[in-house]
C-alpha cells in the first residue's frame, strides 16, 4: 500500500498559512510578560503578513485541500476587507477596558481566531469548510462581545449573541444537511451538479426547505429581518471595537459565503429562491431603517442602521449576477470605510465621556473638534448615501445591477429605505453641528444623568481618557477611513475595479 | 473651461480653510469673481447656433458605465450665468459681515456653486443626478449651522401666525423632501439608460439616450421618478411642504442663492432630460403636469399674499413663478418655453437682490414679520428704489424681462388651451397684490417704533445695484437671452413637439 | 427502514430544542437546548449518509461535535462570569439592552 | 425725421425723470423743478416737429413706423421696440405733453414746500414717459409697456405721500384693478397673435379684415378683451372704484393722470383699434353701454358726495363715459376732440380745485366751505370757466365737444336714440354737479378760512390732517409742505390755470360745424379706412344738437341755481326724502362693496384658506402623516425589541416557519 501525500498548495494556503502562524504566536506571547505589550503589534504584523499573502495570491484562481477551500478573487478580496477590520479593531482596542481586562493577548487571539474563520470563510467551497469557518468566525466573537467584565451590558450581549447566534447555526446545519440529503454531496460544485442531475433523494420541496434553512441561517449572520433581533443588543452591548469589527468583518466573511454558496451551490435554483432573499432584503430595509430612528444609543442605532445596510447588500445577491456580486462588494468596501470611520469616532467620544454613546455627547463637537466631528459626519452621509461619498456610488451600483436584472422594485425600496435613513444618520449631524452653542459643553461637561446608567460604584472610570482625542492609533482609522469614505466617491474606479475582481471570480456560475 | 468654472469655486474654498480668518471672505469672493469671469469667457465664446459646446468627455466610472461629461449649450449657459452672478452677491453680503466659523461657511457656500454648476453642466445623466444630489449637502449645513430657530409668532391680524420651527426638523425636512425626488430619479436615471441600452453598451450620455430613445411603458413610470425630483426642488404645490419651515429657519444669503438658483435646476431637468428623453409620457402627463403648474400658480400666489413673513411671502411667490415656468415647459411651444428659460433667468436675478432686502429689512426693524413694520422709506429713498425696482420685477411688470417672459408663458399656455393661459394669468393680478403689499407695507405707510429707517450703506449698495443693474439691462433687452438660447430650446422641445402632434 | 424516520426523528429533536430555548429562561438549559438542536442536524447528516452510501456527512458530524463543544465552553464561560459578577442566571432578567 | 422727433418726444421726459431721480442729493429743488418742466415742453416741440414733418406727408402715407432693435422675438412671436407715429398718436402726444407742460408749471409752485419735490417731479416726467409710450407704442406690447408704466407712475403718484395708509391703500387698488385691465391686454395680444401671427399695429390692422368676418366670436373676444383693459384704466364700470380713492395724490396728480391723460387711455385705444372694433360691432356697442351707464352713474355719485376732488373725480369717469359712448357709436374724431377739450377744463377744475384746498389748509369737504368768490377772485373765474366748459354751456369747448357725440348717437339711430337720450339726461346732472360746486363754494358768507385769507392776505394754516380720515399727521407726510399755495399768489400756478382756462372757453373752436373741423380733417388718415369714416349729420342736424345740447346746459344751471341759492333748504329736504337714492349715490351705488363681496372677499378668504386650513392640514398633514407613520413602525420595531431572548426566538420561529411555507406553497 503506497501513501500518496496530499499535494498541498503552500501558495495559496499562504493566508491562512500566516493567520494561523500568527495565532499561535500571539497565544504564546501570553505567557511571556515582556512580550505581551507587544502583542498589538504582533497582530497587526501577522494582518500585514496576511493581508501581504492575499495581495500575492491577487490573481489565484485555485481550488485547495481537495476542494474544500478555493482561493479567488472573490476570496481576496472580502477577506483583505475583513483583515483591514481587524487590524482597525486592534487599533481601537488599545488602552480599551475589554482587552484589559480579558488580557490582552488572550483577546488578540480570539480576535486572530475568528479572523481566521472568516479568512476560511471566505474561501469555503465546501460545506464542511463553511461550517467550520463560520464556527470560528463566531465563537471567539461570541466570547469577545463579553469581554468587558465589569460591564453588564457587554455579559448580556454575549449571552445573547451565542444563544442567538447558535440557535443560527443549527438551523443552518439542518439546512446544510437536507441539501446534503438533497444532492448527496458537499462541495458546492457537486451540490449543484447534484441538485441538476436530481442525484439526491429528497422531494423538490424539502430541498427548498433546506435552501430555506440555510438562508435563515445566513441570514443570523448577516443580521437580515426578521433574524435581526440579536443586532441592536449586542452592537450596544459589546466593546465598541468589537463591534467595529463585528459590524465590518463578519458581514465581509459571511456574505462572501453567502455569495458562493447560493451562487455556486444553489445556482440551479435561483428561481426558486431569488424571491424570497428579495423580501428579506426589502423587509431588511424598512425594519433596520425605521428601528433605527429613534434611538439614542449611536452603537444601537449602527446596529439597526447595519440591518438596513445587510438589506441593501442582499439585493446584490438576489440579482444573481456578476454585477449583483460586484455591486455587493464595493457596497461592502465602501461600508467597511464608513464603519471605521463611525466606530473609530465612538470609541475616542466613549473614552472622553466615561463610556457612554448617546448621541448628545456629541453636541457641539463640529465647533469643539472638528477632527472628530469631520469623521463622523462623512460616515454618516456616506451611509445615508449621498454624494460625494463612497456610499452614494455604492448605492448607484446596487440599483444599477438591481435594474439590470429587471428588480427594479427592490431598486426603490433601496431609494425608500434611503429617505427614511437620512432621518437618523442626519441626526447626528445636526447634533455635531447644529445643537445650540449655549447646549454644547464641551468634554467632561456633558450632563451625567441624562447618560445611560452604568454600572454601580463605577464613579471614576478607570478607563476614561480625555485626551482619546489626540491618540493617533485612535484618531488615525477615522481620519484615513473618512478619506476613503471621500476619495471612492469622488474617484471610485480603483474600487470598482477592486469589486470586479470580486465578481469575476464567480464568471464560471454567473451570468 | 467648463471644469474649470464647476471647481474654481470648490477650491477657493478649500484655500479659504487655509487663509488667516480674517481673509477667508475675501477669497470665497475672488473665487466668486474669478468663476464668473471665467464664464464670461465661455459665453463671449459661446456661439448660439452651434449645440452643444465646450465639450468635455472623460471615462470616469467605465465599470459603471458613467462619464465625467460636461457640455453647454443655449439654455445652460444663461442658468450658469445666473448661477454665477448670484452668487456673488450672496458672498459679498456675507463677507461685509461677521460670520460665525467663516471657512466652513464660505467653503459650504462655495461648494454650493460648484454641485449647481455641475447640475447645469453635466451631460451625462448620472453626473447630473449626482450633482443634483451634491447641491443639497452644503446647503443643508448652511442652513443647519447657520440657521436660527424661530419662535411661534402671531401674524399680528388677530390669527394665528407661524408655528415655531427648529432648524433641526426644518432642514430634516427640506433634505428628506428633496432627496425623496432625487433617489427617485436615480432609479429613474439608471432604469433609463439601462432600458436604452436593451442589452447593448450601457452609457449614459444624455444625448445617447435620447437618441436610443426609451418603449412607452417604461417611459411613463421614469417620468414620474424624474418628475418627482424636480417638483420637490422646485417646489411645486404640492410638494413643498418642507419649503415654509426651511425657509424660515435658512441663512438669507444662503437662501438667496437657493431659492434664485437651486429651484431652477428642477425646471432645467424638465427641459433639459425629461422632455427629450420621455416625449411620450411628457405628452401623455401634459395635463396633469400643466394642472400641478397652474395649481402652484394660484396656490403660491394665494399663499403669499396672506403671509406675514417676508420670507415666506417671497418663498410662495417662488412657488408661484415656478408654476408659470412649468407650465411654459410643458406647453410644448417654443414661445412657452423660451418664456419660461427667460422666466428662470429673470426670477433667480430678482430674488437674490429680494432676500438680501430682506436681511437689510431685518436689520433695520428687528423683524422680518410684515405687520409691525412700514416706513421705513423715510430716510432711504435708495434703498426703498432698490426694493421698488425688485418688487416691480417679481411682479413681472410689463417692461420688465419678467413679463416678456410671462408673456410668452402665456402665449404658449395659449397655444395648448386658452383656459390653461386665462387661469394663469389669474397669477399674474395676484402678482400685483402680493409684491406690492410686501414693498408698502415694509416701506410705506408710518414709521412705527423702534424700526430704524436708515439708508442703504454704499457697501451693500455695491452689492445690491449691479444685480438691479442687470434686472434692467435685461428689461431693455431680453432678445440677448431669447438669441442665444431659441436654438437650444427649440431642439430640447423637438421631440415632443413631434410626438404630442 | 425508510430514511423518513430518520428526519422525522431529527426534525423533533430540532423542534425540540428550540422549544427548549423559547421556553427555559435558565441559560444553561439553553444551552443544552441547543446542543439537542444540533444533534438534531448530525441526526439528518448521518441518515443521508448512511443513505447515500458517501461518508462525507460522517467527517461532518464528527467536526460539529468539536463545534458544539466549543459553543458550550464560550457559554457556559459566559454564565460562569455572570454568575461571578452576580447577575441573576433567567434570561428573563437580562435584558438591559432592548428598545 | 418725423420717426427722430418722435423719438426725442420719448426721450425727454425719461431723461428728466433720470436725472431728477438720480440728482435728487445733488440737484436743487427748484433746479429739479425747472429740469421737469423744460423736459416736458421739450417734448411737446417735439411734438409739433414731428406734427409738421407728419402733415408734409401726403395724407395716405401719413404714418411713420419706427423701431429700435428687436425686443424680443421668439417662435415668430416678434416684438419691436418700435412706435407707430400717424395723427391719432400725435394728436395724443400733442395733447399729453400740452396739458402736462401746463400742471409741470402749476405744480412747481403748488409743490413748493413739499418734502419729496425731486421725488415728485421725477415721478410726474415718469409718468409723462410712460404715457407718450402708451400712445406712440408701434405694436401691441408697447401698448402694454406703456399701459403698466403709466400704472405704476400712478400708483406711484397716488401713494405719493405714502406714510398716509389712505394713500398707499388707494395706491395699492389702483395699481391691482389696472393690473387686471393689464392682463385684458395679454390675452387680446396673444389672441391676436394667434389669429393674425403679428402683434405690430400695421400689420394687424391690414390683416384683420382679411382673417375675421364681422362678429366671429375670436375677433370679438379680442376686442372685449382690449376692453377689459380699457374700461380698468379709464375707470368704467365695473372697474370704476379705484378713480375716487385715487384722489390721495396730490392735486396736480389728480389733474394729469386721473383726468387728462391717464384715464383717457381706454378711449385712445379704442379709437386706435378702430378696425378691429368694426369688425366687432358687438364689442363697440358693449363699449357705449358701458360708457353710457358709466356715465349715468358716476353722474348721480358726483351729485350726492361733499368731496370736492372726488366730485370732479366722479364727473371725469362721467365724462369719460361719453368718450366712450363716442368712440363707441364710431365718433371717433369726436370722441377724440372731447377728450381734448375734457382734458383741458378737467385739468383747470382740478387746479382751481387745488388752489381752493389749499386756502382750506387741505379741506376738501363742500359742506365747509362758503363765499371764496371775493378771496379768490381769480380761482373763482376758473372755476366758473371750468364748470361752463363742463356743462356745455353754449360758446365753450365743451359744449362743441360733448354734443357732438350726443349729436351723432342721435344720428345713427335705432338702439342708439336710447343712448342720445341718456346722454342727454347726463349733460343735464353734469350742469348739476358742476354747478353745485360754484354755488357752494362761491357765493355766500366767507367761511373761516376765507375771511382768513381776505383778511391777512394770506391763507391758514390749520392743523395738518389726513382729508380723508381727520386724523393729524406731521407736516413731511402729508399735505404738500408748511406752506400752502394758492393761484392768486403763485405765478406759475396762475399761468397754468390761465392758458388752460382759454383753452377751455375758446378750445372748442377747433371743431365748429360747417367752419371748421380741423380735428375731424387733421385725424381723417388714421381713420380712412373706417365705415363712419365719411358718415356724419349735415351741418344743420349738428347745429340743431348744438342747440339741444345748450338748453339742457342752460335748464340744468338754472335747476342748480334754484336749488342751491333760491331755495338752500331743498336739497336737504330731498336727501331726507329719498334717503334711500341718496346713500346709493354717496356710497358710490355700492361699487367697493360688490367688488369686494364678488371678488376681493373670495379671494382672500380663498387664501385664508390656503394658509390656515390646506396648507396646515393637508400639505403639513400629509408630511406630519407619512413622517408619524414611518415613526410609528419604528416603534412597532422597536417593541418588538423587547430585550428578552425567547421573544426573539418566537419571531425567529416565525421567521423559519414563513420561509418554509413559501417553499413548501411554492413547490407544490
Amino acid at each position: 500500500m503506497t501513501f500518496d501525500a496530499p499535494t498541498i498548495d503552500y501558495a495559496g494556503l499562504s493566508p491562512i498559512i500566516a493567520l494561523t502562524a500568527g495565532l499561535v504566536v500571539i497565544v504564546l506571547a501570553a505567557v511571556f510578560d515582556r512580550v505581551k505589550r507587544f502583542g498589538p503589534g504582533l497582530a497587526l504584523l501577522t494582518y500585514a503578513v496576511t493581508a501581504g499573502c492575499l495581495i500575492w495570491q491577487w490573481n489565484a484562481d485555485l481550488d485547495l485541500v481537495s476542494g474544500a477551500l478555493r482561493i479567488d478573487g472573490l476570496a481576496v478580496t472580502l477577506s483583505l476587507l475583513a483583515v483591514i477590520a481587524a487590524a482597525v479593531s486592534v487599533l481601537l482596542a488599545i488602552g480599551d477596558p475589554s482587552e484589559t481586562q480579558a488580557g490582552r493577548s488572550d483577546w488578540l487571539a480570539l480576535l486572530t481566531g475568528s479572523l481566521l474563520g472568516m479568512v476560511i470563510l471566505a474561501q469555503a467551497t465546501s460545506m464542511l469548510t463553511f461550517f467550520v469557518g463560520l464556527e470560528l468566525l463566531s465563537i471567539p466573537l461570541y466570547a469577545l462581545c463579553g469581554t468587558n467584565l465589569r460591564r453588564r451590558e457587554s455579559l448580556e450581549s454575549g449571552l445573547k449573541y451565542l444563544i442567538v447566534g447558535s440557535v443560527g447555526s443549527a438551523t443552518l446545519l439542518y439546512g446544510l444537511a437536507m441539501i446534503y440529503g438533497a444532492s448527496g454531496a458537499t462541495g458546492f460544485q457537486a451540490i449543484a451538479d447534484g441538485l441538476q442531475a436530481g442525484d439526491g433523494m429528497l422531494s423538490d420541496s424539502l430541498t427548498l426547505v433546506g435552501v430555506g434553512l440555510v438562508a435563515v441561517g445566513l441570514a443570523f449572520k448577516v443580521s437580515i429581518a426578521p433574524f435581526h433581533q440579536w443586532t441592536p443588543d449586542v452592537y450596544q452591548g459589546a466593546p465598541t471595537p468589537v463591534t467595529a469589527f463585528m459590524a465590518v468583518a463578519t458581514k465581509a466573511a459571511a456574505f462572501a459565503v453567502f455569495i458562493r454558496f447560493f451562487l455556486v451551490a444553489l445556482g440551479p435554483l435561483a428561481d426558486q429562491w431569488d424571491v424570497m432573499l428579495a423580501a428579506l432584503a426589502a423587509l431588511s430595509i424598512v425594519v433596520g431603517n425605521v428601528g433605527a430612528l429613534a434611538q439614542t444609543s449611536l452603537k444601537r442605532m449602527l446596529g439597526y442602521s447595519g440591518i438596513a445596510q445587510a438589506g441593501y447588500m442582499l439585493a446584490g445577491i438576489v440579482t444573481a449576477t456578476q454585477a449583483g456580486v460586484d455591486a455587493l462588494v464595493f457596497y461592502l468596501s465602501a461600508y467597511v470605510a464608513m464603519n471605521v470611520a463611525a466606530f473609530a469616532v465612538v470609541v475616542i467620544r466613549e473614552r472622553q465621556t466615561g463610556f457612554s454613546d448617546d448621541i448628545s455627547t456629541l453636541r457641539g463637537l463640529g465647533r469643539e473638534k472638528p477632527l472628530l466631528a469631520w469623521p463622523l459626519t462623512i460616515a454618516m452621509l456616506a451611509l445615508a448615501g449621498l454624494p460625494p461619498t463612497a456610499g452614494f456610488i455604492g448605492k448607484l451600483y446596487l440599483i444599477e445591477a438591481l435594474i439590470d436584472d429587471d428588480w427594479t422594485w427592490l431598486a426603490v425600496m433601496i431609494a425608500i429605505g434611503t429617505m427614511i435613513s437620512l432621518g437618523y444618520y442626519l441626526r447626528v449631524v445636526a447634533a455635531l453641528w447644529m445643537s445650540p452653542a449655549g447646549e454644547a459643553e464641551g468634554d467632561a461637561a456633558i450632563d451625567t444623568a441624562s447618560l445611560p446608567p452604568q454600572i454601580a460604584g463605577a464613579q471614576a472610570d478607570p478607563f476614561e481618557d480625555p485626551g482619546a482625542d489626540r491618540r493617533w492609533y485612535l484618531v488615525a482609522p477615522a481620519l484615513i477611513a473618512m478619506a476613503a469614505a471621500l476619495f471612492f466617491g469622488v474617484i471610485p474606479q480603483p474600487l470598482v475595479d477592486f469589486a470586479q475582481h470580486a465578481g469575476d471570480a464567480l464568471s464560471v456560475w454567473v451570468p | 473651461m467648463l471644469s474649470s468654472i464647476i471647481w474654481t469655486p470648490l477650491v477657493f474654498g478649500l484655500i479659504g480653510l487655509l487663509v488667516p480668518r480674517r481673509f477667508t471672505a475675501w477669497v470665497a469672493v475672488l473665487g466668486a469673481v474669478i468663476t464668473l469671469g471665467l464664464s464670461i469667457g465661455v459665453l463671449a465664446g459661446f456661439d448660439p447656433d452651434g449645440g452643444m459646446q465646450y465639450v468635455t468627455d472623460v471615462s470616469w466610472i467605465p465599470g459603471l458605465g458613467v462619464d465625467y461629461s460636461l457640455g453647454i449649450d443655449g439654455v445652460s449657459i444663461f442658468l450658469v450665468m445666473l448661477t454665477t452672478v448670484a452668487w456673488i452677491p450672496a458672498i459679498c453680503f456675507s463677507a461685509m459681515r461677521s460670520t460665525e466659523r467663516p471657512a466652513l461657511y464660505y467653503l459650504m457656500l462655495l461648494a454650493g456653486e460648484t454641485s449647481t454648476l455641475g447640475a447645469f453642466l453635466a451631460q451625462d445623466l448620472l453626473l447630473f443626478v449626482l450633482f443634483f444630489d451634491l447641491m443639497i449637502v452644503p446647503f443643508y449645513f448652511l442652513f443647519g449651522v447657520w440657521g436660527r430657530d424661530r419662535g411661534g409668532e402671531d401674524d399680528h391680524a388677530g390669527s394665528p401666525g407661524e408655528g415655531a420651527v427648529s432648524v433641526q426638523s426644518a432642514t430634516l425636512k427640506m433634505i428628506v423632501f428633496t432627496l425623496i425626488g432625487s433617489l427617485l430619479m436615480l432609479v429613474g436615471a439608471i432604469a433609463a439608460a439601462v432600458i436604452s441600452a436593451d442589452g447593448g453598451e450601457l452609457t449614459f450620455s444624455i444625448q445617447t439616450i435620447v437618441a436610443r430613445g426609451l418603449p412607452e411603458g417604461s417611459q411613463n413610470w421614469i417620468f414620474w421618478f424624474f418628475a418627482a425630483a424636480f417638483l420637490v426642488k422646485m417646489p411645486a404645490f404640492p410638494l413643498h411642504g418642507w419649503m415654509p419651515d426651511s425657509y424660515r429657519a435658512a441663512p438669507l444669503p444662503a437662501l438667496a442663492v437657493f431659492s434664485a438658483v437651486l429651484s431652477k435646476v428642477g425646471a432645467y431637468g424638465f427641459l433639459r432630460v425629461v422632455l427629450p428623453m420621455m416625449p411620450d409620457a411628457s405628452d401623455l402627463f401634459q395635463t396633469t403636469m400643466l394642472v400641478l403648474a397652474i395649481a402652484s400658480i394660484i396656490y403660491g400666489s394665494a399663499m403669499a399674499f396672506t403671509k406675514t413673513d417676508l420670507r415666506l411671502v417671497l418663498g410662495f411667490s417662488s412657488v408661484a413663478q415656478l408654476g408659470f415656468i412649468t407650465a411654459g415647459i410643458f406647453a410644448f411651444d417654443s414661445t412657452g418655453a423660451e418664456g419660461a428659460v427667460l422666466q428662470m433667468v429673470n426670477h433667480g436675478l430678482v430674488v437674490v437682490p429680494a432676500f438680501l432686502i430682506v436681511a437689510m429689512i431685518a436689520e433695520r426693524t428687528g423683524s422680518e414679520e410684515l405687520g409691525p413694520m412700514g416706513g421705513l422709506a423715510k430716510k432711504a429713498p435708495v434703498f426703498a428704489v432698490i426694493f421698488l425696482i425688485v418688487s416691480m420685477a417679481t411682479l413681472a411688470i410689463p417692461a420688465s424681462a419678467n413679463f416678456i417672459g410671462e408673456f410668452y408663458i402665456l402665449n404658449g399656455l395659449f397655444q395648448v388651451g386658452a383656459a390653461w393661459a386665462i387661469v394663469a394669468s389669474v397669477g399674474v393680478a395676484l402678482a400685483a397684490f402680493y409684491a406690492l403689499r410686501m414693498y408698502q407695507l415694509t416701506m410705506h405707510n408710518p414709521l412705527p417704533e423702534g424700526s430704524d429707517s436708515r439708508e442703504i450703506s454704499l457697501r451693500d449698495a455695491l452689492v445690491l445695484v449691479p444685480m438691479v443693474g442687470i434686472v434692467v439691462v435685461l428689461a431693455f433687452c431680453p432678445q440677448l437671452i431669447i438669441h442665444g438660447s431659441e436654438q437650444a430650446v427649440d431642439s430640447s422641445i423637438a421631440i415632443v413637439r413631434e410626438v404630442a402632434k | 427502514m425508510d430514511i423518513e424516520w430518520y428526519l422525522v426523528l431529527s426534525a423533533l429533536l430540532f423542534a425540540t430544542g428550540f422549544i427548549g430555548v423559547m421556553v427555559r429562561r435558565n441559560p444553561v438549559v439553553i444551552l443544552l437546548c441547543l446542543e439537542l438542536m444540533l444533534s438534531a442536524g448530525a441526526l439528518a447528516l448521518l441518515a443521508f449518509s448512511r443513505m447515500l452510501g458517501n461518508q462525507d456527512g460522517q467527517v461532518f458530524v464528527l467536526i460539529v461535535l468539536v463545534v458544539a463543544a466549543c459553543e458550550v465552553v464560550v457559554g457556559l464561560g459566559l454564565v460562569v462570569a455572570m454568575y461571578r459578577r452576580r447577575l441573576p442566571l433567567d434570561v428573563d432578567e437580562i435584558k438591559e439592552l432592548k428598545g | 425725421m418725423t420717426a427722430t422727433w418722435a423719438w426725442l418726444v420719448l426721450l425727454f421726459p425719461l431723461l428728466g425723470s433720470l436725472t431728477i431721480g438720480f440728482g435728487f442729493k445733488v440737484l436743487p429743488a427748484r433746479v429739479a423743478g425747472l429740469i421737469g418742466i423744460s423736459a416736458i415742453v421739450a417734448a411737446f416741440i417735439c411734438g409739433i416737429l414731428a406734427l409738421i414733418g407728419l402733415q408734409g406727408e401726403p395724407s395716405e402715407s401719413r404714418h411713420v413706423a419706427s423701431s429700435l432693435w428687436e425686443y424680443a422675438n421668439v417662435g415668430g412671436l416678434r416684438i419691436d421696440l418700435g412706435i407707430y407715429v400717424d395723427p391719432l398718436s400725435i394728436f395724443m402726444v400733442l395733447v399729453v405733453t400740452g396739458v402736462s407742460s401746463l400742471i409741470h408749471i402749476y405744480s412747481y409752485s403748488y409743490m413748493k414746500s413739499d418734502q419729496g419735490y425731486h421725488r415728485f417731479f421725477s415721478y410726474l416726467n415718469f409718468f409723462v414717459f410712460s404715457m407718450l409710450v402708451l400712445v406712440l407704442g408701434g405694436n401691441f406690447i408697447m401698448l402694454i409697456v406703456g399701459w403698466a408704466l403709466v400704472g405704476f407712475a400712478s400708483y406711484a403718484l397716488i401713494s405719493y405721500w405714502y406714510r398716509r395708509n389712505t394713500a398707499t391703500k388707494a395706491g395699492m387698488k389702483a395699481f391691482v384693478i389696472n393690473v387686471v385691465g393689464d392682463i385684458g391686454l395679454y390675452i387680446a395680444a396673444i389672441l391676436i397673435f394667434k389669429n393674425l401671427g403679428s402683434v405690430d399695429y400695421g400689420t394687424v390692422f391690414e390683416k384683420a379684415p382679411e382673417v375675421f368676418t364681422t362678429n366671429e366670436w375670436e375677433i370679438v373676444a379680442i376686442c372685449l378683451c382690449l376692453l377689459v383693459g380699457a374700461f380698468a384704466k379709464s375707470a368704467q364700470m365695473p372697474f370704476h372704484t379705484w378713480l375716487a380713492d385715487a384722489m390721495e395724490g396730490p392735486t396736480p396728480v389728480s389733474s394729469l393722470i386721473h383726468a387728462a391723460t391717464m384715464v383717457t387711455a381706454g378711449v385712445y385705444l379704442i379709437a386706435r383699434c378702430h378696425s378691429l372694433f368694426e369688425l366687432a360691432p358687438t364689442a363697440a356697442d358693449v363699449a357705449a353701454w358701458v360708457g353710457l351707464a358709466t356715465l349715468m352713474i358716476a353722474g348721480t355719485i358726483a351729485i350726492a358726495v361733499t368731496d370736492l376732488k372726488r366730485i370732479i373725480a366722479y364727473s371725469t369717469m362721467s365724462q369719460i363715459g361719453y368718450m366712450f359712448v363716442g368712440v363707441g357709436i364710431g365718433a371717433y374724431s369726436a370722441g377724440m376732440f372731447h377728450l381734448m377739450t375734457h382734458a383741458f377744463f378737467k385739468a383747470l377744475l382740478f387746479m382751481a380745485a387745488g388752489s381752493i384746498i389749499s386756502a382750506m389748509a387741505n379741506m376738501q369737504d363742500i359742506d365747509k366751505m362758503k363765499g371764496f368768490r371775493k378771496a379768490m377772485p381769480f380761482t373763482a373765474a376758473m372755476l366758473i370757466i371750468g364748470a361752463l366748459a363742463l356743462s356745455g354751456f353754449p360758446g365753450t369747448s365743451g359744449w362743441f365737444s360733448k354734443d357732438e357725440i350726443i349729436d351723432f348717437a342721435h344720428f345713427r339711430g335705432g338702439m342708439y336714440d336710447w343712448m342720445w337720450a341718456g346722454m342727454l339726461i347726463g349733460a343735464f346732472m353734469t350742469a348739476v354737479y358742476s354747478f353745485r360746486i360754484i354755488f357752494r363754494i362761491l357765493p355766500g358768507p366767507a367761511c373761516k378760512e376765507a375771511e382768513y385769507l381776505e383778511e391777512h392776505g394770506h391763507v391758514i394754516h390749520g392743523e395738518p390732517k389726513n382729508p380723508a380720515t381727520g386724523e393729524l399727521e406731521d407736516t413731511e407726510v402729508g399735505y404738500p409742505g408748511e406752506e400752502h399755495h394758492i393761484a392768486e399768489q403763485a405765478g406759475g400756478m396762475k399761468f397754468a390755470m390761465s392758458v388752460l382756462g382759454i383753452l377751455a372757453l375758446i378750445g372748442g373752436l377747433v371743431q365748429v360745424p360747417g367752419v371748421d373741423e380741423v380735428i375731424t380733417n387733421f385725424l381723417e388718415p388714421t381713420f380712412e379706412d373706417s365705415v363712419f369714416a365719411h358718415m356724419h349729420p349735415s351741418t344743420h342736424e349738428a347745429w340743431v344738437g348744438l342747440g339741444e345740447g345748450a338748453l339742457i346746459s342752460i335748464l340744468g344751471i338754472t335747476f342748480t341755481w334754484f336749488l342751491y341759492i333760491r331755495r338752500p333748504d331743498l336739497p336737504v329736504k330731498f336727501r331726507e326724502r329719498f334717503r334711500a337714492v341718496h346713500a346709493l349715490c354717496v356710497n358710490k351705488w355700492y361699487g367697493d362693496e360688490i367688488i369686494d363681496f364678488l371678488i376681493v372677499s373670495p379671494v382672500k378668504a380663498f387664501g385664508r384658506f390656503c394658509n390656515r386650513v390646506f396648507e396646515r392640514f393637508a400639505i403639513d398633514g400629509a408630511t406630519a402623516g407619512v413622517a408619524g407613520l414611518t415613526r410609528s413602525a419604528g416603534a412597532a420595531v422597536r417593541d418588538m425589541q423587547s430585550g428578552m431572548l425567547r421573544g426573539y426566538a418566537v419571531l425567529m420561529l416565525f421567521g423559519i416557519l414563513a420561509i418554509a411555507i413559501y417553499f413548501l406553497i411554492r413547490s407544490i
